[in-house]
């Protein structure tokens, strides 16, 4: 049997989404633009999830664009604060160390349009300070993008602190709340935040469909130019049946939110618990401001490919950063943010779990995880010059 | 499993020569921990065969089927033929690496020509490396 | 009973897209990004997906990108030309006046940044000729980029003919082929296409889901930054189900296309026949090159709104242009484009239709058309002064 | 439909006063082709009692909407409160128009003045125009 424990990339589509997308692939299937009733019938059930989603940020229905995932609607949020940036004569954006790839490398394409870019130290424990925001904003700061919560190490941001700062500053706030929505509370409004960022599939809906809410007033500036879908927002046919599945989850994984996370945070503690006991090993990001759902662990001595492909051999899933840069062979830049150095950062470990998970596969996956890292370790010369004292333990 | 092919799923979960030689006749040591990636190679040679070969590696899936292989594929040979161990005799003997796993073969390779250096080395005898110019550069972006 | 006859809008979603989609919300929903099998079992589903598109365009796997759609697909390829153009100090851009505004938009677009863009009459039938392109091809042309058949009036361009002369001349060749894949026979090579976009939803794939093509060796410029998904190309976690219904959907259409379009083009032919015996009515766009399933007419003294709101009532689904344009006031462009007047521009009808119609809906929307034609003249000013001689007659 | 009301689908597909009046006593003729809309009013007055009143519309389902509601708005009401229509009244009548499709109310409002002043004129008498400071502006974008 399979323990999935790695929601933080991607989740399961649960019944209730499915159930809500199905009438629209073969009889709902008219384009929402079309006049005719089959049409007409799309455009209602898009106003109408619309509407939900608006209510579950507590802001207004036309305030949120429909997009193709939560990286697009980063890429967008980012574009327009840009544009509006760069018409005022204001190219200065604040953002932090430890972002999604889908803020920092549109930062890095603006960088090389003449932006300056500031990216805060997440310190330690992996949090910034609304003060640290506070004293980097410049005159001609256009933007602060701070991500709510850190997908590889769970750290929750100050995020209404932050958004008090930006609107006495009068600087755009935009927030990547992509690992946040639906697991943590969220009200744009009270939070102060300019534009926000979700993707669907990280809370049980489906994958390539987001959303970006911009704060009526902001001139959003398009990414993808065409129709006048979304009022011109957004070109391109509107994604229905995956928006109503992006919809019915996102109802369900707000209206559950409390009750979902006292759960997942008794797994997330056990996990975190557990863990800590393997000798050498370091909890990364801070224990208290994190996600219910998050565990991120180092350990010494040993890379975390091995591992796992050991778990996976166990029935564990699981990452060892971001599903994203799998690829890559750098350590995660998260973890060199918070300062673990190249020789830790390379032996992680993130656990991300739900509410579907149980406390059985918490133990299986310590007991998984315990005899992984013993066995790599068991193999490495790294952990051998260790043992004998050759080379100083770093934790 | 795509990344891998099952040659190097099987030396990774069931690595062969792990482990440590006490009185090792030669030691090769190369990667960094920075890199993630670490090999060290022990032989015991006798009358320039090698009749014992273990290996200790941090790094990747791969970097740990390309050791396993590697010590495989020298095991019983002579110092001599040992020498002519390439990458890519590894890499095919794996049935491939995915690309940018390439540079794991590589290290096989070096740390086995480093156990021999070390080897010739106390010996007193000369080391002649052989022209690698088959070799795929390392990709990781630290190193 | 309704007869469904916008399918260049969009299509019903087949059987079997759906089911190739339906085991990736539920069972093999993990990130194709991550290690473990359930991610790489993904990640195999994407390859094979892509590799089967690949062969029905006749291109390598690896040429073929996956987008949020056609939109999307026509902005990057349009952004990626730009760009490359820019380096080259190349900024002329060579299109046709009648293409869909994601093509349009970002053209526009472009224009505010200094490039100047030739759009090319289509004449009264709906089409160019290679040479027209030729000749306006200059030194400093970075792109040609031609539709490969127009939504609203069907007509197929030579684009062969134009590949070959983009390519003698060395200029970068794309095709919005959105209306055209799985309808129309496609080999990139043989056309000398560098680019192309497609969008599932045009032959009975998912909405929300498109490709594009881009020959081995143009530096594709990233639109969606962030992760290392698509190699670098296009950011965000792929959309496994909606690829794999759009694989499926492509590899039925082409596989069926010949068959379908003798079906089609005879209920095609059916209602061209038929419709044009409404006198002053007048059909767009060239009989011969025309897609198998566009019917597109103007109708003198009548406005297609009410005509599309009475056809509805008698259950028959229609367009009177694009669909996403429907929210506007002014006429098409495209029949504009053609040397429609405003007053014949506003009263057209698109007739689109597919496989899964049959002849008896044919005769139902004949009849249907000419009722409503009929009534809505009977209350036009415009033809009581027609049938009074007191305006003449355009068509 | 969501695009637009009941209300507004059965002045459409059932429009009330659709016709011409021969030897009408006031004609009014707004809009044009190009811009998508043209509405002709004819009245036939007695004693300043508006007792016949029809319609030719050509444009989008508001428009006959509007023209039929219009008509049926001032029908039986004398040439002076037939004056007061408003743009306003027509939209409220029909329980609401799409922002984009304001303008057709508007259109119907002038056609309906226009007739009168056509009606006026034809007596001689003075027309004085309500000041239409209520009104939505035409939004298409040819005229
Ligand atoms: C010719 C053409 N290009 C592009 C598009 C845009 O495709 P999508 O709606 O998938 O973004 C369409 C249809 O909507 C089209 O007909
Ligand atoms: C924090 C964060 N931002 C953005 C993204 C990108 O979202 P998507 O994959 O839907 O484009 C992700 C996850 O992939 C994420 O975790």
């Amino acid at each position: 049997m399979k323990i999935y424990a790695d929601n933080a990339a991607t989740t399961r589509v649960s019944d209730h989404a499915l159930k809500a997308m199905m009438p629209y692939f073969q009889e709902q299937y008219g384009n929402p633009s079309s006049l005719y009733e089959l049409g007409q019938k799309a455009q209602e059930a898009l106003d109408d999830a619309r509407g939900r989603m608006a209510r579950l940020l507590n802001c207004q229905a036309r305030e949120i664009i429909f997009t193709g995932g939560g990286s697009e609607a980063n890429n967008q949020a980012i574009l327009t604060a840009a544009k509006l940036g760069a018409k005022q004569g204001k190219k200065h954006i604040i953002s932090t160390a430890f972002e999604h790839h889908a803020v920092l490398h549109p930062l890095e394409a603006l960088k090389e349009e003449g932006f300056d870019i500031t990216l805060l130290d997440v310190h330690e424990h992996g949090l910034v300070t609304a003060e640290e925001v506070a004293q980097a904003i410049r005159s001609d700061t256009c933007l602060v993008t701070i991500m709510f919560a850190n997908n590889e190490i769970g750290t929750i941001q100050p995020i209404k602190e932050i958004g008090k700062v930006c609107k006495e500053k009068g600087v755009l706030f935009h927030t990547d709340a992509v690992q946040a929505v639906g697991h943590e509370p969220i009200d744009v409004q009270d939070m102060n935040i300019d534009m926000l960022s979700l993707s669907a599939h990280k809370f049980h809906g489906p994958k390539g469909v987001g959303a970006l809410y911009v704060k009526r007033g902001i001139v959003i500036a398009p990414l993808i130019r065409g129709g006048a879908q979304e009022k011109n927002k957004r070109a391109g046919t509107e994604n229905v049946p995956l928006i109503m599945g992006m919809a019915a989850a996102m109802e369900d994984a707000c209206e559950n939110m409390e009750e979902n996370s006292v759960k997942i945070r008794q797994m997330r503690d056990y996990l975190i618990d557990e863990i800590s006991q393997i000798p050498h090993s370091v909890l990364n990001g801070d224990r208290q401001q994190r996600l219910s759902g998050n565990v991120n662990f180092c350990f010494e001595g040993i890379e975390g490919e091995g591992l796992l492909l050991l778990l996976d051999d166990k029935g564990v899933c699981a990452s060892s950063g971001s599903a994203c840069t799998s690829g890559s062979l750098d350590p995660s830049h998260v973890l060199l943010s918070i300062g673990r150095p190249h020789e830790i950062a390379h032996g992680s470990l993130r656990l991300s779990i739900c509410e579907d998970n149980t406390i059985e596969e918490m133990q299986a996956i310590v007991r998984a995880v315990k005899e992984v890292v013993e066995y790599l370790r068991s193999i490495s010369p790294v952990w051998t010059d260790l043992k004998q004292g050759k080379q100083q333990h770093i934790i | 499993m795509a990344l891998y092919s099952e040659k190097v799923m099987d030396h990774f979960r069931n690595p062969r020569n792990v482990g440590i030689i006490e009185n090792a006749d030669g030691i090769g040591e190369v990667g960094n921990a920075r890199c993630g990636d670490i090999m060290k190679i022990y032989l015991k040679v006798d009358n320039d065969i090698i009749t014992d070969i273990k290996f200790e590696t941090f790094g990747c899936g791969s970097a740990i089927a390309s050791s396993s292989m590697a010590t495989e594929l020298i095991k019983g040979k002579s110092v001599h033929e040992a020498m002519r161990l390439t990458n890519k005799a590894v890499v095919e003997a794996l049935d491939g690496l995915p690309s940018h796993k390439v540079h794991c073969s590589v290290l096989a390779e070096e740390a086995i020509q480093a156990a021999l250096k070390d080897y010739f080395t106390k010996k007193g005898l000369p080391f002649l490396t052989m022209p690698m110019t088959h070799r795929a550069d390392c990709s990781c972006h630290e190193c």
